[in-house]
């Protein structure tokens, strides 16, 4: 079952890389990698289990932690221009929907 | 006994979580503009972290595995809805406005009134 | 198995960097590649590395990275001249170094040169001699302490590097002023101030356990320090600058960074003075194994200290100079 | 074959992705990033090595007879923490260049460069 689990993670994670990559907004991008954090948690945590030494799930609790640290980072400097969405992302907006 | 219905109920947890996991994954590549997205990340995000933690509590009696299990699965609930709002309330901000009705051209089974 | 895979990502994340324009989506894959690399880490049973690539990935990486981008501009002008010059470079480089690897031992094969010179002593004799189960503590804190301290030294260093480049002279600044630039968008986001407050205590401790664990687990100074600012940082990116500085001075910080390479340093000067080799923590005490204990323990918390200033001390410094241009900005524009 | 030697040949891939960003763009910050990405190839690199098939992580429990090197991970845990502090002073630096300057561009800073000569 741990395999299991372990594949539908990796699955998940190439979703989410696509979602990275493709945007089209900032919004997006920020969405998957969040995503994806709360993805390594999980398969830091199943990893342990199935390499028999669970002990390591220290590595986990930091990533739960303080992986929401770069969302915040992002609100913090969101009310700069540069942070605006931009003619480019509307255009490629309408392009990909 | 015991072990037999632990290893079962484990097994469960994990299967529902995984498959939770990738439906949430699949919201977030198909669905049409950031706060769906948002919502199916979000949404299943939570759950699924919550079913494949507790299916690991189940797999091993040791009291402090379980207890650092608990942790991560009490900051998960914490943070990533707060996350979630928060990111949703900057794109807010920023300009993007919510997707209210499907555009003209895109053809799909959705209602058109939401 | 799954390191394959790992390993797969990784190379279309680099990829995906490679042709991207927007820095800030730049900055986002690289958080996804942090990511990616402690997870590769941890299939390698690394613990201690992924560790430190879990707290630095995600706590400070990023937020460097964003915190140039916004003051440098987001978006890369394309390149006028074609890079078929470098793309050969790099083809060619690339060939003779999968060349070399030809020759190299199988992945995972027990009998590879590396694992046959040092590796065995530090594996079967580090119980008896330092006496602590986490073998890389063991090797970090004293079988090689003095290397750590050089990498100590570096940290601080840089440390001070950031700190000549950006650091600005403060003015008895009118703090209501700076204040309402600050936290101006803040008061908007109650939910996340309220929530980041309540979890900024369990940081700290959790840094504590990882500061004093890393003997028995993976953990450490290194790992703890980071984790230290991690929280600090937070905390000033949700409340303004102007209140953290109030709550933690700049000056007791650099303060603190040089006491931790003092700690260090001053340890093996007991030794010294004791009458073993420099950073031989034998010396501190009779018992030789309480003794590594006592040095070992000394020396994380040196580390910890320097690590945890030096990454306040460079967040700091890129929020002042930001706060300098955006005061220069608006005076600029009051004067026309 | 293939197997044995996949590890390296994607830290030779990755090492060469960072170098050409490195080489073939102007922009200041993208080196850096480029910079960041071959760090992390050496470090996948020094990993790779230490593993040992079989093996576990090398903190000594019970029961455990194989454990992998622990050296290169000594090396490479204080590595990540000096890389991050350099990819610092090299961000400061180009913040102030940005400020000398009005641009992180090679080429832009090339040409002020040469209209003051």
């Amino acid at each position: 079952m741990l395999t299991a689990a372990i594949i539908a993670i990796l699955v998940v994670m190439i979703m989410a890389i696509t979602r990275a990559i493709m945007g089209p907004t900032l919004y997006d991008r920020i969405l998957a990698v969040n995503m994806f954090g709360t993805k390594t948690v999980l398969l830091i945590s199943v990893l342990g289990f199935a390499m028999g030494r669970p002990e390591f799930l220290d590595i986990a609790i930091v990533y739960a932690l303080i992986n929401f640290i770069s969302v915040i980072a992002v609100l913090r400097h969101s009310d700069k221009s540069i942070f605006k969405t931009t003619q480019a992302d509307k255009k490629s907006m309408q392009r990909h929907s | 006994m015991m072990d037999i219905i632990m290893n079962i109920s484990s097994a469960v947890f994990l299967l529902i979580g995984s498959f939770l996991c990738v439906s949430g994954g699949v919201g977030i590549l198909r669905f049409p503009d950031l706060f769906t997205r948002m919502h199916a990340a979000g949404v299943t995000d939570t759950l699924a972290s919550a079913m494949i933690l507790t299916g690991l509590m189940l797999q091993n009696p040791d009291g402090l595995v379980i207890l650092k299990l608990i942790i991560i699965l009490l900051m998960t609930l914490f943070i990533s809805p707060t996350a979630s709002h928060a990111l949703a309330r900057a794109a807010m901000i920023n300009g993007l406005k919510p997707m209210l009705d499907k555009p003209a051209d895109h053809e799909g089974g959705m209602s058109s009134k939401t | 198995m799954t390191s394959v895979f790992l390993l797969a990502f990784l190379v279309v994340i680099a990829v995906a960097i490679v042709r991207m324009r927007d820095l800030l989506a730049v900055s986002m894959l690289l958080g996804i590649y942090g990511l990616l690399s402690a997870s590769f880490f941890v299939t390698m049973d690394a613990v201690d590395v992924a560790f430190t690539e879990a707290s630095v990935g995600a706590g400070i990486s990023t937020l460097l990275m964003l915190a140039a981008i916004t003051l440098t501009g987001r978006s890369e002008h394309p390149t006028r001249h074609k890079p078929v010059l470098a793309l050969f470079v790099v083809l060619i480089t690339g060939c003779l170094l999968i060349y070399g690897t030809l020759d190299m031992p199988y992945f995972g094969s027990a009998d590879a040169p590396i694992h046959l010179h040092v590796a065995p002593h530090y594996i079967n004799n580090s119980m008896q001699e330092i006496g602590i189960p986490n073998i890389v503590t063991s090797v970090l804190a004293s079988y090689r302490g003095f290397d750590t301290f050089g990498e100590v030294v570096v940290i601080f260093t840089a440390g001070m590097g950031v700190l000549a480049l950006l650091s600005v002279v403060r003015r008895a600044e009118n703090i209501t002023k700076i204040d309402s630039i600050n936290d101006s968008m803040h008061a908007e986001y109650l939910i996340l101030r309220i929530v980041v407050k309540a979890l900024i205590p369990f940081i700290l401790l959790y840094a504590l356990y990882v500061q004093f664990h890393g003997d028995f687990g993976p953990g450490g100074g290194f790992q703890a320090g980071v984790i230290f600012a991690a929280a600090i940082i937070l905390y000033a990116m949700l409340f303004g600058m102007s209140t953290a500085r109030r709550v933690i001075n700049q000056s007791v910080i650099q303060f603190f960074a040089a006491i931790g390479v003092l700690l260090y340093g001053s340890v093996g000067v007991v030794a010294l003075i004791n009458g073993k080799s420099f950073l031989d923590y034998s010396a501190l005490s009779a018992d030789p194994v309480a003794g590594q204990h006592l040095g070992i323990l000394l020396v994380e918390l040196g580390v910890g200290l320097t690590v945890a200033s030096v990454m306040v001390i460079i967040f700091f410094n890129f929020e002042g100079r930001r706060d300098v241009l955006q005061s220069q900005e608006n005076n600029h524009k009051g004067d026309n | 074959m293939l197997i044995g030697l996949y590890n390296y040949w994607v830290v030779v891939v990755l090492m060469m992705i960072g170098f050409y960003i490195v080489i073939a763009n102007g922009n200041l910050i993208k080196k850096i990033v480029g910079l960041s990405i071959f760090q992390t190839s050496v470090f996948i690199f020094y990993i790779s090595m230490a593993k040992v098939d079989g093996g576990t992580a090398p903190i000594l429990a019970e029961g455990i007879k194989q454990y992998s090197n622990p050296l290169p991970h000594v090396l490479i845990l204080t590595a990540i923490v000096v890389g991050i502090a350099t990819t610092a002073v090299g961000l400061a630096l180009a913040v102030r260049i940005k400020e000398a300057y009005g641009s992180i561009e090679e080429e832009e800073i090339q040409a002020k460069d040469n209209l003051d000569c």
